[in-house]
């Protein structure tokens, strides 16, 4: 399908058209932060933003979420038999997600969705998901997202691409699901023509974005030498355990799974859980493989920048979205964590 | 809602309130029996998470009773609990986790059946008057 | 004016370490974006040249120090030096392992309020000069007045200047007389309904990650009631029973003890005003027991101590 | 898409307190739906996670062994929540189980060699499955000697005591069971620690493997015994312990370096660990 372009007056229409279609999730404002949340009218939509505080993993792995119900009262013949729980996987479509976070579902996708084990409900909401990306024209300070194999015109994990023109939006589609989007708005849109300034776009874009480190030069490194580098003792000092860069990270996709009772049902509930977290790895017996910060600490940046490159021989599990750079209270910053893992002697000259 | 009777938990002291609560039975006293009690060491062995834990769990009124201060088992628990208890009070009012009318402390000491039998009038009475809780109950989570 | 203390701090530093009065120096070094600097630990001469001091320290570092071991100095503001006061009443460090850098504090920035006034265009680098503040983004540039953008707790301060120190890096500053709970009281006088209401929609974007607990240096607990399993308090869901309870517990746990440093309120990755809930009980405290925390070095925290006569408002 | 988290539910059919202390219990399960049990096909070393509705999920090792049928054997340490509430579940009741997990004994490997199996205290469970497994009539044929250490604190505190009496009787496993001491005196088999058995007994490591399992402190003394004897890092198999949820290498937690301890493991070779982080 050729590219297209919509017009910003015809923009609200098309939307318009997906949600009599889809549920669509979108970028909107709420307080001083945007979040993707399902629109419930085309004017909530805000695509004038930079990127939401959260990630959109939430859309795909719940914050929590519900796995199985049962009930627990002594007359019911299944009391203690789980059943899954009911959820609505009718099509949607998340519009305005940047291409960073889509490439990030991608990296989650090599945990959720392997040859052997599939994750029912990632699997389920990845298939009935249409991604409409709007690539990145003005990256933050903290973005560094072609340091990490991604950009902000990737289009690595996207159904369309979005890209502001000015007067509206040029849009391509990359696989069917996206053309179909496009064919269902296509009474909005009109053919783009021959030339869309996409390619001077992406490279203004790209140029923005300074280079962090290379996570190649962090893959060729022993591992247990990395793990067993001092410079850990100085990145770890200001950190306070608690889970922030974890639960803005769209890469971060490390769950609990716990049970709740009220009265005589029950669920099992799985929840994002972090590394960060003490109780994390603490077994039964009162033993924590991970019981010091310093070792919380580094898991958390072996784990991305080291293990899930060695492990998946791909690049690192992090997409540079620098929303961990701007979470963390005590400003740990990945890039210069990364570029002492990168440095030969592990030093920063930041 | 007209045949609703309140739930209360009453946090006794075993000392002094729990007493009293026997004495108030074996003197046939009157009171209403929405109560439960739950015995305790001593007023000050209330944590907050019990108060929390009890309207968590759907309860529609707390009543906590110990001695009367100076009059401690343990000679200064109540001394303590009493700070605790009038910060705890004041807070669960403010954030609004608890109407007025639902959290109630009291002195009892294990001669005041009488005491004991008003009180629990009054705290029911209270309870009945702020309605069934219904905000601060633990339902099932509200997740996808 | 501000860059005097991180001269001072940075001579202080050295001069401790080259002593070996201290085996290391915490402190803060610049930060990697715009408002944020990074508690440091210097442990060398060298290191301590990287100590700073300007509008961005607002973290207590008193928070680094429960069960240090080894001598360490540590520069405080007036609300790091109570919380530090805090610490050593309930015994977790011991004054002879202290060196305490006194900071008579001008107040912190408040970086949201700030980026409130720049209709979302990102800043890329601040200037601290003075009181004065030069914003500059990519195609922008406008100063600010810091004092009229500090932190919700430095705008109703009133102990500025350490109230314990073994040198302090600079004159006193000048204590202010303020109402710290106006807005408490405005609270206070909504009816039960929309207090509720009020904290329902306050907590709403929580997302329970817990920087406003482990941001606070009276946060020590071995384990935490959140982590409690038998029984478990607390859901660990962002159920809004659950978030609340948690709030609740949180701030419980700190009565008495939380001097408004503000470190969990600028924690909170997604700005919730959790010291809405502190300072209520910081209210109750000063009016029911007259005490402030960490402000009197000997005095009990008022939980761990009582007076035959106190009051009884929780009665009837 | 059959959905890895759902438990089968099961009924427990026999529970049997295994030790004086009473703090370990050995659990026989049925499957309810006779499908889920061939779904249930497991290998000697792999472990299951034992389902309790309202409490959670637990990850234990699988005590039967494959060649026993109709049923699965958890052996449970009472630690926790789920375990406590499962310690004073009776039989007939219905809970759920999820598996098999890991990756088991390397078996395939095994074949043709000689077997040094070390235990101690309760870490014996998927070692009784291997031993059951191993001198099965249609298996014994392919392992060469059989030797097994184990041992507990005392006596009372042993494992399936019919069994190893049983399998003292036999001809084809050598078993040095041991006591770290006991005032028992009908006692008439070994008494000394795990470590210094193994090293009285010296089984040879010639063509042969040594699986290991048990207390950290048991496996700090009893390696250099190994190596002494002439075990290589890569014949010296052993299987860790970690906290876990799902069991199916996607929830994160039991991650150490490149592995996830429930599906890349639990077992590794002491090659393997000496590769990765110590953090187990």
């Amino acid at each position: 399908m050729p590219d297209i372009r919509i017009s910003k007056e015809n923009f609200p229409g098309a939307i318009k058209q997906l949600m009599d279609r889809y549920r669509v999730f979108a970028p909107v404002k709420k307080g001083r932060f945007h979040e993707f949340a399902l629109l419930q009218n085309v004017e909530q939509a805000d695509l004038g933003f930079s990127n939401t505080l959260l990630s959109p993993k939430g859309l795909f792995h719940p914050q929590a979420e519900r796995m199985f119900e049962y009930s627990l009262a002594r007359e019911d013949p299944n009391a203690g038999i789980l059943k899954e729980a009911q959820k609505d996987f009718s099509p949607r479509v998340i519009l305005g997600i940047r291409p960073c976070d889509a490439k990030a579902f991608e990296l989650d996708d090599a945990n959720f969705n392997t040859e052997s084990i599939k994750d029912p409900w990632w699997v389920q909401r990845r298939e009935t998901t249409t991604m409409i990306g709007l690539a990145c024209e003005s990256p933050c300070s903290t973005c560094f997202c072609t340091s990490m194999g991604t950009g902000p015109f990737d289009t690595a994990g996207l159904d369309v691409l979005l890209v502001n023109i000015g007067e509206g939006y040029a849009a391509r589609a990359l696989t069917e699901k996206g053309t179909k989007v496009l064919e269902i708005t296509s009474g909005c849109s009109s053919p783009a023509g021959d030339h869309l300034p996409l390619a001077e776009r992406q490279q203004a874009a790209e140029q923005r974005i300074g280079t962090a480190f290379d996570p190649a030069a962090i893959a060729k490194k022993e591992m247990l030498e990395l793990y067993n580098s001092p410079a850990w003792e100085e990145v770890q000092f200001a950190c306070l355990n608690c889970g922030a860069c974890t639960f803005v990270c769209p890469t971060c996709w490390c769950f609990d799974i716990q049970d709740e009772v009220c009265a005589d049902k029950g669920d099992r509930l799985r929840l994002w859980d972090s590394c960060m977290f003490p109780l994390f790895t603490l077994h039964g017996s009162g033993h924590n493989p991970r019981s010091n910060k310093i070792q919380r600490v580094r898991q958390r940046f072996m784990h991305k920048l080291k293990y899930y490159q060695d492990k998946y021989n791909s690049g690192p599990a992090c997409v540079g979205c620098g929303r961990c750079v701007q979470a963390c209270p005590v400003n740990i910053d990945i890039r210069q964590v990364g570029q002492k893992m990168a440095s030969p002697d592990c030093s920063c000259s930041i | 809602m007209s045949d609703w009777e309140p739930r209360i938990i009453a946090f006794l002291c075993n000392w002094c309130s729990y007493g009293a609560a026997d004495l108030a039975g074996v003197s046939r006293f009157q009171y209403p029996p929405n109560i439960r009690v739950i015995r305790v060491p001593c007023s000050g062995r209330i944590n907050p998470k019990f108060i929390l834990a009890a309207f968590r769990h759907g309860v529609d009124g707390v009543w906590v009773s110990g001695c009367h201060p100076g009059d401690c088992h343990y000679i200064e628990g109540n001394f303590y609990a009493r700070r605790k208890f009038a910060l705890l009070k004041s807070q669960l009012e403010y954030t609004g986790i608890v109407e007025p009318g639902r959290l109630h402390f009291s002195w009892i000491s294990s001669a005041e059946g009488t005491k004991f039998a008003e009180t629990a009038s009054h705290v029911v009475e209270s309870v009945k008057a702020a309605g069934p809780a219904q905000h601060f109950v633990k339902k099932q989570a509200e997740v996808a | 004016m501000q860059q005097s203390y991180t001269e001072s701090i940075r001579e202080a530093a050295k001069r401790l370490l080259s002593e070996k009065r201290v085996e290391a120096v915490i402190g803060f070094r610049k930060g990697t974006i715009p408002f944020m600097n990074e508690p440091f630990l210097a442990r060398t001469v060298e290191q301590a040249d990287l100590l700073i001091w300007d509008g961005n320290c607002a973290m207590n570092l008193a928070n680094y120090l429960p069960k240090r071991t080894g001598s360490v100095a540590i520069t405080a503001k007036g609300c790091d030096s109570r919380s530090i006061v805090i610490h050593l009443l309930e015994n977790q460090i011991k004054r002879e392992q202290l060196y305490i850098l006194g900071i008579p504090c001008r107040g912190m920035t408040d970086k949201r309020k700030i980026a409130d006034n720049l209709n979302g265009r990102e800043i890329i680098e601040v200037e601290e000069t003075g009181e004065k503040l030069r914003v500059l983004g990519r195609d922008f540039e406008q100063s600010f007045e810091r004092t009229e953008f500090l932190e919700e707790n430095c705008a109703v301060c009133t102990h500025k200047n350490p109230v314990l120190c073994d040198e302090l890096l600079g004159e006193p500053v000048e204590e202010q007389q303020i109402d710290r709970y106006e807005e408490i009281r405005k609270i206070e006088a909504l009816p039960p309904e929309q207090k509720r209401l009020f904290f329902d929609e306050l907590i709403q974007p929580c997302i329970r990650c817990y920087a406003c607990r482990n941001a606070c240096p009276a946060c020590y607990c071995p384990t935490c009631f959140v982590d409690e399993s038998k029984p478990q308090w607390v859901g660990k869901t962002t159920d809004p029973t659950d978030t609340r309870t948690f709030h609740f517990l949180r701030a419980f746990h700190v009565a008495g003890r939380c001097t408004d440093c503000g470190s969990c309120e600028r924690a909170c990755p997604v700005g919730i005003r959790v010291r809405l809930f502190t300072r209520k009980l910081e209210k109750e405290v000063k009016e029911l027991y007259g005490y402030e925390a960490g402000v009197v070095q000997d005095e009990r925290p008022p939980l761990d101590a009582f007076r035959p006569d106190d009051p009884e408002p929780f009665l009837g | 898409m059959d959905n890895p988290y759902l438990p089968y539910p099961v009924r427990i059919d026999s529970v049997i307190t295994e030790t004086e202390d009473r703090n370990l219990k050995t659990f026989t399960l049925v499957f309810i739906n006779a499908e889920d049990e061939r779904k249930f096909e497991y290998i000697a070393g792999q472990f299951g996670m034992l389902s309790i509705a309202g409490l959670g999920e637990i990850p234990i090792g699988i005590a039967s062994s494959p060649t026993e049928k109709g049923f699965v054997k958890f052996t449970v340490n009472k630690v926790g929540k789920v375990t406590t509430y499962l310690h004073n579940m009776e039989a007939g009741e219905i809970m759920g189980v999820r598996g098999p997990m890991g990756n088991s004994y390397p078996w395939d490997l095994l074949r043709g060699s000689n077997v040094v199996i070390i235990g101690g205290g309760f870490a014996f469970t998927t070692l009784r499955s291997s031993i059951v497994y191993m001198i099965d009539p249609k298996n014994r044929s392919k392992f060469g000697n059989i030797d097994v250490v184990y041992g507990a604190r005392s006596p009372g505190l042993l494992l399936y005591k019919d069994e190893l009496a049983e399998w003292e009787k036999r001809s084809d496993i050598n078993m040095h069971i041991t006591v770290d001491g006991t005032n028992d005196p009908n006692w008439k088999y070994n008494v000394g620690f795990v470590p210094t058995v193994t090293k009285q007994k010296a089984p040879s490591a010639e063509n042969a493997y040594a699986i290991i399992c048990g207390p950290p402190i048991m496996i700090k003394f009893t390696l250099p015994v190994l190596t002494e004897l002439g075990f290589p890092p890569e014949r010296i198999i052993s299987s860790l312990e970690m906290r876990m949820k799902c069991g199916i290498g996607i929830c994160g937690r039991c991650n150490i370096g490149t592995e996830y301890v429930c599906k890349d493991g639990p077992v590794f070779t002491l090659e393997q660990l000496a590769g990765l982080p110590a953090e187990y």
